[in-house]
């Protein structure tokens, strides 16, 4: 069953195409990578997933509801959760509070006027955020400055905020760019760790190993429209792909 | 039907705030006596009294309360028979001795009012609470005046007002412990008139621009009333902020209303940038219905003049007092100031000097410090002597009847403060007015402490 | 007719005197990316720089006035026409427009004194704590200026040639009756000559060309290896000179006193976020256009229909704008929202 | 795992002092105590310094109200408001007005006070807060320099412009029935409200607004507001609808602008329209940054001093000076005095000028910054001779 299915969706940028009669559908429970050429529209696609960007044409479902015209907060209440090409963290806060405020949005909806209780008294919500913490690798971390995170731990962060959430569907902004190799095959195995929880997830990544390691289906993006899409081996194989990608040269 | 009980005894308050603060207070901040007698700040058997100066120090009104504080350290001089006795030689009837007040020497505080009505009164509190004087005075606007003249009536220390113009003070919120030596809008009005006649007839067309707050539009009634007695017409009479700093917006309409005279209901900044910029706009050597165009500023100051530097050439106005008067009083205090200060008062200086005189001069003359008598002392007292000659404190609203000056931007000065010319002193009678037209009630004498 | 031409003039004049404030402020946003409240002070000290050419111009020798005996009155004759004679004079009734001599150098160093002196050592720091080391040097400026020359305005005046006013309707051919003060279009002119010359500075040389690059991008002009930092101060002591220019030209339109500053900075930040931050065309336009509202909204003919408008038409258009327009009228995103 | 666990100690010490995430219950309790403790004993350790009578620690007590207020939104949230002290203002016309027309007692005319300020707030706040950054400055600054500029002028039936509302002697006050001679006084069911009492009524409301933040701060609702001003992009894709939140926030710290101003008019029932210019709302930001944004006690000492400075240094003239060099031979006693004038009496400007770009510069933090790093140095020496 497809939980996020697009169709044909486009969007100009001032007389530029950046989408092109997209159509997607991604299936329940499985990894979804997008790749394709720097500037093929990977991020713009993501960004009309969340509210960030409305397509002027098509349509985006997500569980059976449309995510047109609705608001970021209110997809996210929907369930979908997403991690920023650059980690977006409250680097002001602790590593605990960041984990704690997305649980709270769980639980408590988009807008709750609690200002008596203490936050140390929801229990629940500490377990929970600590135990994501801990899922993660940060568990030694709890109360540290978030803004004083190395750039890997401030992923790692983002990532368990979106956990916390338990989301249905997770959205992956190039999840590696610029870590080391240990970096990312921690993160890698983090990835496949989560997996078994069942999320759905879309990554978009430039990294192959990455790409291949996790994703059960690809969707090749180039200028603005899907070229290609299969599970992993065929798109190795597809020459179509090939061409757009690295002008020719093998995967 | 009185749902609260109103007979609590405030005395006891207040006495039990003060015991828990009076064991740790340090010399000077508390006098520990104050609330024990039956008036605020009785200074009781100490050896001093003390005076609050409340002037702006900072804002557009600095200078002027620099003047008003310079004045007041004078007159303390005087009072203590330091000095040249200034204008103790020739007050009269006089019943200081030159040693103080009925004694006691006299001392003084000060504070910033910075023309704002919260921070004066913030100001004069302290100076009432914490320093505890026994009179305070000072000031630079009405709106200042009327708010500290009203704490004045609630806290039962006697207010002296320094320079304040607005018939208000006088009129809808005079105090029984509120003072005005300096004069009004409509005294200014009634002094204008027979001039304005004289110089410019009887058939103008006048074009007012005012201040849009309170005291710009009493003084625009006033003069308005003056005018159209005259015989003249008003063309309009507009509004313009407080601060506009370019007024060439509010000018530009008068330069073809068919108006022959502008006058501005403006004072200090405001009085000083419409002015120039009326100039400017070449309204002075204009001629309208066939007559030379007029500008008038019903209410001059040195402050003002010195702003406006040459535009004030030939235009008329009025003031309180000018140092260049003949008369013994004035010419006791401009040296007496002069001598000390190396310049001459300004009008702000010399209402400061002698509201000081005056309440000193009423204590000892009472023979007690307790402010009800001192009150009724003053009312109805007359004096001359003082610059502005005979002069009465009326009783009904507490405002000081005396000549009143109409003056002209001088064309030749001949040196740097020879600014402004006497045209004319209008003698009292021609300016007093019943104290009914105001309304108002002044208050009771006594205060609950 | 005559009022609307001549309250487009007003509107002008004073717009013209925002604009060349809210250029500066702007020059310094988005060069440096520090928001200056110290600029209305920087304006108020050009317009002490035409008294202070005023009293080194009538330094005089005094002779006593002989029949004051109370205190010393003196008689004031100028060196300068000691010396010069009519000569003499004639240059002291040009001591605005001399100025110029004595504010472009002064404010320069003023400028270039406050960036590598204070305004360095912020451009790291929040827009807010910016906005308060500025707001608390204005404090203390003012403060030395009202110590030194006291809180009373000072009489400016302009040159006695251009004292009167210019007969305009003649010149449009609407009859005589249209008159506006010569200085004023002075002022106008000199406004737009100034507007015009900083442009054309940053569009024609290759300073303005780097330093316009590097308001769009700072990071990759650094990397071609030019030191953006250097010609930055340098722009800062420029928006320093501009805004000493309009203060000491506004002197004989509004004498001057320590507190002009503050006022004219409220409503150059308002004219500034109206034009939307960071956009030097989005800064000229709206201060003109509030000036020109400004003046209109003071006709009595629109104060009859609604009472008090003059007193509020600049805040009005500012929240109208930023409803329409949220970024001002020309403004970027992302600049200075966070 | 328990709330405890995250409070415990050794947990803290991990945390930058702003990363302020737990403090304990316990922890805030005793604080807020000696806070209490220090607010109601203001009388009497403040006389040594001369600032004990009673308007002064009156002041103290208002403003501090404010500058808590002021925090909520700009400390906690991140919107740094240009109009806050219109709050101010309306509170007091609306508790003038309840004095004026309903009864002298200051129960109404606070809740008047405080409601004004809250729908007032809610009225600007919905359209200013629908920008950020400067542009919200400038949009706050704005309604507020227009309700200065209508109170001043055209709106004087209502504010009586110039002069401020005061009371009078014919005044309906309907619940109060017909007066006597004189001006009636503010009071609480019959206890009269000025001078000392007036202070306690004060300081008792100071109290109870510290514990609200305090609550507030350390509340989920707290928590969204900082998470707002660390990242509000964040924030929306956490599923937060912000809207509410800043709302929220602004009417609250309209609401404790509200308070201060209905209890500035209970110690002195005038209301003028300066309390709501522009240059007053600078006051508070001023206040908040000089003793401490985001702290919960820094406002109240930016607030204390700057009260301190407005009335204390600015009545300092050379006769006082002069007293207080005495201890110094003559020449330099003169010398002193003419050094410091400039900076006390009429110059006390220029020092909170220079008070304050100092405290910019070099503790950004605020008053409670440079405490902090005292007692780090403190406790920095304390471990090294222990060892």
């Amino acid at each position: 069953m497809a939980i996020l299915n697009v169709q044909g969706v486009c969007k100009d940028f001032g007389g530029l195409r950046a989408l092109n009669q997209v159509n997607l559908k991604v299936q329940q429970g499985t990894v979804h990578a997008i790749i394709g050429p720097n500037g093929a529209g990977k991020s713009t696609l993501l960004n009309c997933f969340v509210g960030r960007i409305t397509p002027d044409t098509g349509s985006v479902t997500f569980d059976g509801k449309s995510l047109l015209g609705i608001q970021p907060h209110e997809i996210n209440q929907a369930g979908v959760a997403r991690v920023f090409q650059t980690p977006e963290i409250f680097a002001d806060l602790s590593l605990v509070e960041n984990v704690k405020i997305p649980a709270f949005a769980k639980r408590d909806g988009s807008f709750r006027m609690d200002l008596w209780s203490r936050v140390g008294t929801h229990g629940e919500i500490t377990d929970h955020a600590e135990a994501v913490l801990e899922d993660v690798g940060l568990a030694d971390k709890l109360h540290m400055h978030a803004g004083s995170l190395s750039r890997g731990d401030k992923r790692r962060l983002e990532l368990a905020m979106c956990l916390v959430q338990d989301p249905k569907l997770l959205l992956l902004d190039e999840p590696t760019a610029g870590m080391s190799r240990a970096d990312t095959n921690a993160t890698i195995d983090l990835l496949q760790r989560i997996g078994e929880r069942g999320i759905t997830k879309i990554v978009i990544e430039h990294d192959m190993t990455v790409v291949f390691t996790l994703a059960h289906t690809i969707s090749v993006l180039a200028q603005g429209t899907v070229i290609a899409e299969g599970e992993p081996e065929a798109i190795k194989g597809n020459p179509k792909v090939q061409e757009a990608y690295l002008g020719g040269a093998h995967l | 039907m009185t749902i609260f009980d109103k007979n609590v005894n405030r005395r006891r308050l207040l006495q039990g705030g003060v015991a828990v603060t009076a064991g740790l207070a340090a010399p000077n901040f508390f006098i520990k006596g104050a609330w024990a007698e039956e008036f605020r700040n009785n200074p009781g058997s100490a050896k001093s009294v003390k005076f609050g100066f409340n002037v702006p120090q900072t804002g557009a009104y600095a200078d002027e309360g620099a003047d008003e504080l310079r004045a007041y350290q004078l007159a303390v001089k005087h009072i203590n028979g330091e000095g040249d006795g200034g204008l103790l030689k020739t007050m009269t009837p006089l019943s200081l001795k030159g040693n103080g007040i009925l004694g006691k020497k006299l001392e003084y505080v000060t504070g910033d009012t910075q023309t704002k009505s919260d921070a004066a009164r913030a100001s004069a509190k302290r100076m009432i609470e914490k320093d505890g004087v026994i009179m305070f005075s000072g000031g630079s606007s009405s709106g200042v005046a009327v708010a500290v003249q009203s704490l004045a009536q609630e806290m039962g220390v006697i207010f002296m007002c320094g320079l304040t113009h607005s018939n208000d003070t006088t009129g809808k919120d005079k105090k029984r412990y509120g003072f005005r030596h300096f004069f009004n809008a409509y005294m200014s009005g009634a002094a204008l008139g027979p001039v304005l006649k004289e110089n410019m007839g009887t058939d103008r067309r006048a074009y007012h621009l005012t201040a849009d707050y309170t005291w710009g539009w009493t003084q625009e009634e006033s003069i308005k009333n003056t005018t159209e007695a005259l015989g003249w017409t008003t063309v309009k009479a507009v509004r313009t902020p407080l601060g506009a700093g370019d007024f060439s917006q509010y000018i530009t309409p008068v330069l073809n209303s068919g108006a022959d005279v502008l006058i501005l209901n403006h004072y200090g900044k405001d009085m000083v940038n419409s002015l120039t910029q009326a100039v400017q706009f070449g309204l002075r050597d204009k001629m309208v219905n066939g007559k030379k165009f007029e500008i008038i500023v019903p209410l001059y100051s040195r402050l003002m003049a010195q702003g406006a530097g040459e535009n004030v050439k030939g235009i008329l106005g009025t003031t309180n007092w000018h140092w260049s008067l003949r008369d013994a009083g004035s010419q006791t205090f401009v040296k007496s100031f002069g001598q000390e200060y190396g310049f001459p008062p300004s009008q702000a200086a010399h209402t400061c000097y002698v509201q000081a005189l005056l309440y000193a001069n009423a204590c000892e003359q009472a023979g007690t410090f307790y402010p009800p008598e001192v009150i009724k002392t003053l009312e109805g007292f007359e004096f001359d002597g003082m610059g502005n000659g005979k002069t009465l404190y009326r009783a009904e609203d507490h405002q000081c009847f005396k000549d009143v000056l109409v003056v002209r931007g001088k064309e030749n000065p001949t040196n740097q403060f020879d600014l402004l010319e006497v045209v004319k002193e209008v003698p009292r009678a021609d300016v007093t007015y019943d104290a009914k037209i105001f309304g108002g009630e002044l208050g009771p004498y006594k205060v609950p402490l | 007719m005559d009022a609307v031409i001549l309250q487009a003039l007003n509107g002008l004049d004073k717009g013209g005197a925002y604009a060349l404030i809210a250029l500066g402020l702007t020059l310094i946003f988005g060069t440096l990316g520090v928001v200056n409240f110290a600029h209305g002070a920087l304006f108020m000290l050009g317009a002490f720089c035409a008294v202070t050419m005023q009293k080194l111009l009538t330094l005089s020798r005094q002779i006593e006035d002989t029949s004051v005996t109370f205190f010393k009155a003196y008689k004031e004759v100028p060196y300068l026409k000691i010396w010069f004679g009519d000569t003499g004079l004639l240059l002291i009734d040009y001591s605005v427009p001399l100025a110029v001599l004595l504010t472009i150098p002064v404010m320069l160093l003023i400028g270039l004194i406050m960036e590598r002196g204070l305004i360095q050592y912020f451009y790291k720091r929040s827009h807010a704590e910016q906005i308060l080391v500025t707001f608390g040097l204005a404090i203390v400026v003012q403060e030395i200026i009202k110590a030194v020359f006291g809180a009373n305005p000072i009489p400016t005046p302009a040159p006695n040639v251009v004292a009167g006013s210019a007969d305009i309707g003649t010149w449009l051919g609407l009859g005589p009756t249209l008159v506006y003060p010569w200085w004023r279009l002075i002022y106008l002119a000199f406004s737009a000559a100034i507007i015009a010359g900083v442009f054309a500075f940053l569009r024609f040389t290759t300073f303005g060309m780097v330093v316009r690059a590097g308001m769009q991008d700072r990071e990759t002009v650094g990397l071609l290896g030019i030191d953006v930092q250097r010609r930055f101060t340098i722009v800062f002591g420029l928006a320093a000179v501009v805004a000493g220019l309009a203060g000491m030209m506004y002197t004989p339109i509004l004498p001057p006193d320590y507190h002009m500053g503050m006022e004219f900075l409220v409503l150059s930040f308002v004219v500034v976020v109206v034009g939307g931050m960071g956009s030097l065309e989005g800064a000229v336009l709206a201060g003109f256009l509030l000036g020109i509202l400004q003046s209109f909204a003071s006709m009595n003919e629109v104060k009859s229909i609604i009472p008090g408008i003059d007193q509020i038409i600049v805040y009005l258009v500012a929240v109208v704008v930023l409803q329409v327009r949220p970024r001002g009228l020309l403004g970027r995103r992302g600049v200075m929202e966070g | 795992m328990s709330a405890a666990t995250i409070d415990s100690p050794g947990n803290q010490k991990a945390v930058a002092p702003s990363a302020n995430d737990g403090g304990s219950s316990r922890a805030d309790h005793i604080k807020f105590l000696i806070f209490a403790l220090a607010v109601l004993t203001m009388p009497i350790w403040l006389s040594p310094i001369g600032a004990a009578y009673p308007d002064l620690v009156q002041k103290f007590a208002i403003f501090g109200i404010l500058a808590i207020g002021f925090n909520i939104l700009f400390g906690l949230t991140g919107y740094l408001s240009f109009g806050h002290a219109a709050f101010l203002g309306v509170g007091s016309y609306a508790a003038v007005w309840s004095f004026k027309l309903l009864t002298m007692n200051i129960v109404p005319a606070i809740l008047f006070g405080v409601l004004a300020g809250g729908v007032f707030a809610l009225l600007i706040g919905y359209v200013s807060l629908r920008r950020t950054g400067i542009y919200f400055s400038i949009l706050t600054l704005a309604f507020a320099q227009m309700s200065y500029n209508l109170a001043y002028s055209v709106l004087t039936p209502i504010t009586n412009g110039e002069t401020g509302l005061q009371l009078a002697l014919h005044d309906p006050r309907i619940l109060d029935g017909p007066a006597g001679a004189g001006l009636p006084s503010t009071n609480l069911f019959g206890m009269l409200t000025v001078g000392y009492t007036g202070f306690y009524v004060c300081a008792v409301m100071l109290i109870l607004a510290y514990y609200l933040a305090m609550r507030i701060r350390r509340s989920p609702f707290g928590m969204a507001l900082r998470a707002i001003k660390s990242n509000q992009n964040r924030m929306n894709y956490t599923g937060f609808n912000t809207r509410p939140y800043t709302l929220a926030a602004f009417v609250i710290s309209g609401m404790y602008a509200g308070l201060a101003g209905s209890l500035m008019a209970v110690v002195d029932p005038l209301a003028g329209a300066e309390r709501m210019q522009w240059t007053a709302s600078g006051e508070v930001v001023l206040m908040t940054i000089l003793g401490g944004s985001g702290t919960l006690l820094g406002p109240v000492l930016g607030a204390g001093i700057i009260k301190y400075f407005e009335n204390i240094f600015s009545a300092f003239n050379d006769q006082v000076l002069g007293r207080i060099f005495d201890f110094l031979p003559e020449g330099l006693q003169e010398a002193a005095v003419v050094l410091f004038s400039p900076f006390v009496g009429e110059g006390w400007h220029l020092t909170l000028g220079v008070v304050f770009m100092l405290i910019v510069i070099f503790l950004p933090g605020g008053v409670m910054e440079g405490v902090a790093r005292i007692k780090a140095r403190f406790d920095r020496s304390r471990s090294d001779t222990a060892r």
